[in-house]
């Protein structure tokens, strides 16, 4: 008993051992991130003020003292108080109750964004990187066709058309985004194309679908997931822009965008209506821009050695 | 020789994108649901006055005949009328372009140049105060809404301060003379040197605005980007010719360093063109931006195309010309 | 070199920013603060939109005029120094004043009367229906007898109605010479009037920057006396905030379109340089719902609705008072108007009534209205209102355009907008909100009544004053009764005005029927 | 002080090390080695020995994280390590001159080669006229043309094209070309002609030739050989190749783990080799003729970050002795060897006072 323990351990052990061999240079790699990580005091901050953010967001129905569309017009405009530290709006409506739940409208935006952004692009991407030619050829054009646009000029067309809602919004500003992942996706997939394995893998026989599938698919996502976390703030700042032009999230939504345009006519008597979204708009997105940063900087190898 | 054909190619390209960008605005202005004659006349209007201007503006025609209409009359450019000023399209564009292009110009000036000096003192005086700054200068610019920061500058400067203009493109009661439609160059042209003043003062907010983004992404860049030839191999044989630190940066370092980020110039600029969407509502500017927000809430389909074609095609102009100045700037690029 | 260029671009923002000290407005100018991006056109024959038509009116003369005359608009005499009605009273004779020149010196003929309304007529555009519609006319029925007289032939609609819609906007007088020189591709001078003038009222359009400035000057041909206000300056400010700001600041003499908020604050403040001028407005503001929609059908529903409403929270939070209650469809101070408010919010009833047509546990319904601030928040209103009955609402926003497009088509099933009157007369408004066959608002909500249809036809063409006002009074118990519309309020217009701006309150009593910017001083 | 051992390049216990996130890398600890005027040196060892980082230091481009902790740099009669950063570039260039492994890169892309040789000869023009201005007409160095202050540029682009025909170039075609036209062999000839436009005292060359063809090789280095040899410049020769270093060289420092374990004449080197590492690098050269197995040196490099304690081969050393892991031998001279070989070695095998 005691042996066959012994060798399972040591069975066990040297499984470990092979693993730990094997995956040294992983190992390493996320050792020295977590050393860049923590060299960059910055990319700190971002990570803590993201995790914030989407704790808020998560915990969001328990941590807004109020309701935050129900009105109570006779208390409208109230200054910032103990009871109110964000103060009321123009419908009586707690604002830091307004901004805690749009927290979620904001993480919504950025997730349901970037699901269909990533997957129309790395449809298009990988599809066009991966056969090449004319397929490549015409998709390339079609992506250059909708980066012939300035994104939000594109984005509140989009908006406008389909008429001015928070999911119309999400869906055009998806149809502005995916160009970005398109083109990653489809340089990888090039990239994994030329391998020598990949013949290897035709001659087998598998199919195309299989190998776009199973092997350029998962090369193409760490580019674009770090991608991605550089583009959240923008998604959320584009958000925000067709929310204040009232093409975005419409009210009572507590979208922060919406409120800072909804609360632009009483910036000077009650500034406190847009000042607060306003900031939480901006510390989101500097979250998101400082992490990304970090993020890029732990990966660039320039910036590695 | 190569940069001719080079050009040549681009330039068809560039066709090729501006047919698909037409078919593009054409489906989006097409998709709207509502009835762009209510927009045109309001609410008060009975269902024959309604019907007739339906006729009026070929809406009842079938949607291919409807797509060759609006081709024909863009390829003879005429991009019809909008709904709510009853003008020819591009007469209205003409008229707030020159207004966009002025703030854009003056906004990528202010963040070319003050984005390359941020960046560039930034990588040079790597983690020293320069650096510190102008990192958080940059990531501020980049996260702050600009809609919002703008209103913020307006209470400040405008009605504590009393420096600066709270919008517009000039003050009241100066009539300036128009020949190109572009208030400063009109001014200059003329000698109204009140109004060239004046118009700058104007500008100095919207410009901050605008380029504020820009300059943060820029220095940004060119910060990265110096690092990274610093680094070169070239630095080193510049370096082991016993040039001085500063030649060594200055002409060596510096136009490498400039070529990725003249590259997002052109990218910057379609942020500009987005961001003067914004910055023109705040600031009163009356500019392209205004008027496609404008046309949008109303859904003027014609103004609304216009205004997207035109705005899509100066951005892909910018581009074309930035990717020949690539060209220009980057040997390997020619071949 | 490099250092001698920084010190130059130094010198140059020093300049620039010395440029700072802000002009005073002159005496004799007046400077608005306004969103104008509701101007399209001055083209008296087709402009109809609110703000606009103001202008117009102070640019173009008209056969005849409107005054406020006792809290009543009354006809006066403007280019027609004198008028006649023939027995049957379809056929109107106007005499000119003699002498009466346009802007450029041209003298004002009766042809020039019968070339600006048969262009109206044939342009077809917005306001067009006043004319072929409501009176009736064809080309054929405005004639130049000689050069002071005209005769207009209609069909027989009450002279208030004839007279007000001649005053309104599209009975304006052009200067056919000066259009037809202007004319391109026969336009008629469409395009030359968008942003020109050729009027013999008291002001001409000097300049039109769209999106910077409109400038009106002095006409100095003008037949009356001369204006004290030489020069009328509108800036666009698109911001309301940005409007408050400017006026506070004096940079404007008067701001336009400022929130209710702001308006509440200057009118709570007393004494400063900052004053409100406010004026009841010619529109009312409706909740409306679809007759011919579920639960709306049956008339106790639509009563429920009636009593659910807080309109008093309305009125006094959401205008913050700047609304007069008026639960009929006359606006005050027209004919045939008497106060008439009976609903006040009482919930027990509007549940019993609910309980009554089998909607005890409420319903789901929409409501939709546009962007505008006001209708927003009168929306959430109503929603937390029906929610006390148990109905459960939803707000739907959409752009003006979408909303008229789907209420005309009765795809609404409930709707929160307002009405502006095309012009002051009772039939301007029973027509509408009673008689569906004309296809306005009882129509579009599907409220298909013909006793009301037949009320409001008979109104419209009574001659005999005493019958048409008790037609009117009974129609108004009927449709209070019976109608779809909870009508809020008739809201009360106002403006922040600096206190060195003299006559404003005059000037625009008449909003936005009437309005004269020459009463107007500094 | 001690004595110099080289007139014109004298490096004695020279340090490096760079400070990365997983720790200090101790790059060079204690390097050896000196050199006369006119000679060559090969310095020689596996990649990651440290020779390109000795190389660097002599020019005192190592950068950031990188740094000198220790030792000095006699170059003629100045230290370099201790020599402020103006000094040192009026040095730079014109009296050390450095040639690099990838000789593409090591243009400035956006330059035109002639204008990259032009800007190196203009730039020597101006240091020694400084330097001159600084000396006050001291002792004229060496053999250099006397540069003028103000001398036409035209004279330059002359030299230009006169160094660019001397590497066998065409400068006609050359000079306008950017480096991305260039082949690799062609660039290096631009990088020769480039250093050796300003006659330097000592051409440092890191790995020359390791990134071109093996036809190119050898023309870059008969080229180089044939230059330096009519100058009677001193060279520095970096390269991992034994081969190329007995052929171009007249002495080797064959180093290890950031030390030189062993330096001497090419002949004791080849003849009679010391150090057991050097002995394992012979064996590990193809001969041609002789048909014994190719053998490799068993182990690895070691981690810098965290160096064998005592002397750094031992652990890999097939002579290991018990005192090897305590104490790192000292760099002495060979016993019983001709004093012109200048054979010394660092291994306790031959310690002397054992």
């Amino acid at each position: 008993m005691k042996k066959t323990s012994s060798a399972a351990d040591s069975a066990k052990a040297s499984f470990f051992k092979r693993f730990m061999y094997e995956r040294g240079p992983m190992l390493d790699d996320v050792k020295h991130s977590v050393y860049l990580w923590k060299k960059t005091p910055l990319a700190l901050i971002g990570t803590v003020i993201i995790g914030l953010f989407l704790l808020i967001a998560l915990f969001a129905p328990l941590l807004a003292p109020y309701d935050p569309i129900a009105t109570d017009l006779s208390r409208k405009l109230e200054a910032p108080s103990a009871a109110h530290p964000f103060g009321l709006d123009q419908f009586g409506r707690d604002v830091l109750s307004r901004v805690i739940m749009g927290s979620r409208i904001e993480v919504q935006i950025i997730f349901i964004i970037s699901v269909i952004s990533i997957a129309i692009g790395l449809v298009v991407g990988i599809v066009a990187g991966y056969f090449g030619g004319v397929v490549d050829e015409i998709l390339m054009r079609i992506t250059d066709i909708f980066l012939a646009f300035p994104r939000l000029v594109l984005a509140m067309a989009f908006a406008a058309a389909l008429r001015p809602t928070l999911t119309n919004a999400i869906v055009a500003i998806s149809l502005v985004e995916w160009t970005v992942y398109a083109r990653l996706a489809r340089a990888e997939a090039i990239k994994v194309r030329s391998q020598p394995y990949i013949e290897a893998i035709k001659a087998v026989g598998a199919s195309d679908f299989k190998i776009m599938m199973f092997h350029v698919l998962p090369m193409s996502i760490s580019p674009v997931i770090v991608q991605l976390t550089m583009r959240m703030g923008t998604i959320i700042l584009t958000a925000a822009s067709l929310g204040f032009l009232g093409l975005g999230a419409q009210p009572p939504l507590p979208e922060w965008g919406a409120i800072v345009s909804d609360g632009r006519s009483y910036l000077m008597n009650n500034w406190w209506i847009t000042a607060f979204p306003g900031m939480a708009i901006a510390i989101t997105v500097l979250g998101f821009n400082l992490l990304g940063d970090g993020i890029r900087d732990i990966l660039d190898p320039r910036i590695r050695r | 020789m190569e940069l001719g054909s080079f050009i040549i190619k681009r330039l068809s390209l560039m066709v090729l994108v501006i047919f698909g960008v037409l078919i593009i605005v054409f489906v989006v202005t097409r998709i709207i649901p509502a009835d762009p004659v209510g927009a045109i006349l309001g609410g008060n209007a009975p269902p024959e006055t309604v019907d007739a201007m339906r006729h009026q503006l070929g809406l009842d025609k079938p949607i291919f005949a409807q797509l060759l209409d609006y081709l024909g009359g863009i390829f003879r450019g005429n991009l019809g009328n909008s709904l709510v000023s009853s003008r020819p399209v591009m007469t209205d564009i003409m008229e707030f372009l020159p207004a966009t292009i002025e703030l854009a110009i003056s906004s990528i000036i202010f963040a070319v140049v003050l984005g390359i000096v941020l960046g560039l003192l930034s990588a040079v005086f790597r983690n020293r105060f320069i650096d510190h700054f102008s990192r958080v200068f940059s990531i501020l610019g980049i996260s702050l809404p600009g809609f919002w920061l703008g209103l913020i500058l307006i209470l400040i400067f405008y009605y504590r301060l009393g420096w600066l203009p709270s919008g517009g493109q000039y003050d009241m009661f100066l009539f300036p003379t128009r020949t190109t439609g572009f208030i400063l160059l009109d001014a200059a042209i003329h000698g109204e040197w009140d109004v060239f003043f004046n118009g700058i003062k104007h500008l100095i907010l919207p410009t901050f605005i605008l380029g504020y983004s820009s300059t943060a992404s820029i220095a940004r860049i060119m910060r990265a980007s110096m690092l990274d030839v610093l680094h070169q191999n070239y630095i080193r044989t510049a370096r082991a010719k016993g040039l001085p630190r500063k030649v060594v940066i200055l002409r060596h370092a510096l136009k490498n360093a400039l070529i990725p980020v003249i590259t997002i110039i052109g990218l910057e600029f379609g942020g500009l063109l987005s961001g003067a969407v914004l910055t023109e509502t705040i600031f009163s500017w009356p500019g392209l931006g205004r008027y496609i927000v404008n046309s949008l809430l109303t859904l003027d389909y014609p103004a609304i195309s216009g205004g997207t074609i035109f705005i899509a095609l100066i951005y892909s102009v910018v581009n074309l010309a930035v990717d020949i100045l690539y060209a220009a700037v980057d040997p390997r690029m020619r071949s | 070199m490099k250092r001698k260029g920084m010190g130059l671009v130094g010198l140059f923002l020093l300049v620039a920013i010395s440029f700072v000290a802000a002009a005073n407005i002159p005496k004799d100018t007046l400077v608005l603060a306004s969103n104008t991006e509701i101007f399209k056109t001055f083209d008296p024959g087709v402009c109809f939109e609110v703000e606009p038509s103001i202008y117009v009116k102070n640019i173009y003369a008209n056969l005849v005029t409107l005054r406020v005359v006792n809290d009543a608009f009354t006809p006066v005499a403007d280019l027609a120094e004198k008028w006649e009605q023939s027995q049957d009273g379809k056929v109107w004779t106007f005499y000119l004043r003699k002498g009466v020149k346009f802007a450029n010196g041209d003298t004002v003929k009766a042809s020039d009367v019968e070339y600006s309304y048969r262009r109206a007529i044939k342009l077809n555009k917005s306001p067009a229906w006043l004319f072929t519609d409501t009176l009736g006319l064809t080309e054929d029925s405005i004639k130049a007898v000689n050069d002071t007289t005209v005769t207009i032939t209609t069909n027989g609609a009450p002279s208030n109605v004839v007279l007000s819609v001649l005053a309104a906007n599209i009975g304006g007088v052009l200067n056919e010479k000066e259009v037809k020189a202007h004319e391109t591709n026969g336009d008629m001078g469409l395009a030359w009037l968008t942003d020109h003038s050729a009027g013999a009222g008291p002001y001409v359009l000097k300049e039109w920057r769209r999106k910077t400035q409109i400038v009106l000057a002095e006409n100095k041909n003008y037949y009356g006396d001369q204006p004290a206000i030489k020069t009328i300056l509108m800036r666009d400010v698109p911001e309301a905030s940005d409007r408050y700001l400017l006026l506070k600041k004096g940079d404007v003499d008067v701001a336009w379109q400022i929130t209710v908020e702001q308006a509440a604050s200057l009118r709570d403040t007393k004494g400063g340089d900052v004053s409100l001028v406010s004026t009841p407005a010619q529109s009312l503001e409706y909740v409306a719902v679809n007759a011919s929609w579920g639960p709306f059908k049956d008339v106790r529903v639509r009563q429920a609705i009636k009593y659910a409403i807080d309109y008093d929270a309305i009125i006094n939070k959401v205008r913050e008072g700047f609304a007069i209650k008026n639960q009929q469809f006359l606006a005050i101070g027209y004919f045939g108007y008497k106060e008439s408010n009976p609903f006040t919010r009482d919930v027990a009833k509007a549940k019993k009534l609910l309980a009554d047509a089998g909607y005890a546990n409420g319903f789901e319904v929409e409501i939709v209205t546009n962007e505008s601030e006001v209708r927003r928040a009168q929306a959430v209103v109503v929603q937390s209102n029906l929610a006390d009955l148990g109905i459960k609402s939803s707000i739907v926003i959409m752009q003006a355009a979408q909303m008229y497009d789907k209420y005309r088509n009765q795809s609404l099933q409930m709707i929160v907008a307002g009405w502006g009157i095309d012009y002051p007369d009772a039939d301007a408004l029973a027509k509408p909100f009673a008689d569906y066959t004309v296809k306005q608002l009882a129509w579009r909500n599907a409220w298909i009544d013909d006793k009301a249809a037949a009320m409001a036809s008979a109104a419209g063409k009574e001659i005999n004053e005493q019958k048409r006002a008790q037609i009117y009074y009974d129609l108004v118990k009927y449709w209070q009764d019976n109608g779809p519309f909870a009508m809020l309020y008739q809201p009360i217009e106002y403006w922040g005005i600096r206190k060195e701006v003299k006559g404003y309150e005059k000037a625009f009593e008449g909003y936005n029927v009437h309005c004269d910017f020459t009463l107007i001083s500094k | 002080m001690q004595r110099r051992r080289g007139d014109l390049l004298d490096v004695s216990g020279l340090k490096v090390v760079f400070d990365t996130y997983a720790g200090q890398v101790k790059a060079l600890n204690g390097v050896e080695l000196w050199m006369n005027h006119g000679e060559r040196l090969g310095v020689v060892g596996e990649t990651g020995c440290g020779k390109s980082v000795t190389a660097l230091s002599v020019m005192r481009l190592i950068e950031e994280p990188g740094r000198i902790t220790g030792g000095s740099i006699l170059f003629e009669d100045r230290d370099l390590v201790l020599l402020p950063e103006n000094v040192l570039n009026a040095i730079r260039g014109k009296d050390i001159a450095m040639i690099f492994q990838e000789p593409v890169a090591a243009l400035n892309p956006v330059m035109k080669v002639g204008a990259q040789i032009v800007e190196n000869i203009e730039c020597q023009r101006k240091s020694a006229a400084s330097v001159q201005a600084s000396r006050k007409g001291g002792p004229a160095s060496g053999n250099r043309p006397q540069g003028r202050v103000g001398v036409q540029r035209i004279s330059s682009i002359q030299i230009m094209r006169d160094m660019l025909s001397h590497v066998g170039l065409d400068w006609q075609r050359t000079e306008n070309l950017y480096p991305h036209e260039l082949s690799g062999g062609m660039a290096q000839r631009v990088m020769i002609a480039m250093a050796l436009s300003s006659k330097p005292k000592l051409l440092i060359a890191d790995e020359p030739t390791s990134a071109l063809d093996v036809t190119i090789q050898a023309q870059i280095l008969n080229l180089l050989n044939s230059l330096v040899r009519e100058t009677q410049t001193a060279v520095l020769l970096i390269t991992h190749a034994m081969g190329v270093a007995a052929q171009f060289c007249d002495f080797i420092a064959v180093m290890y783990a950031g030390n030189v374990v062993e330096y001497g004449s090419i002949r004791v080197i080849f003849n009679n080799p010391l150090h057991p590492y050097t002995k394992g690098l012979l064996k590990a050269v193809p001969k041609i003729g002789k048909t014994d197995e190719l053998q490799s040196i068993p182990g690895i490099v070691p981690d810098l970050i965290a160096p064998p304690d005592g002397c750094r081969f031992h652990p890999r050393c097939p002579y290991r002795r018990p005192e090897c892991d305590k104490a790192q031998p000292r760099f002495e001279p060979a016993r019983g060897e001709a004093e012109t070989d200048r054979h010394h070695v660092a291994c306790f095998l031959y310690q002397q006072d054992q």
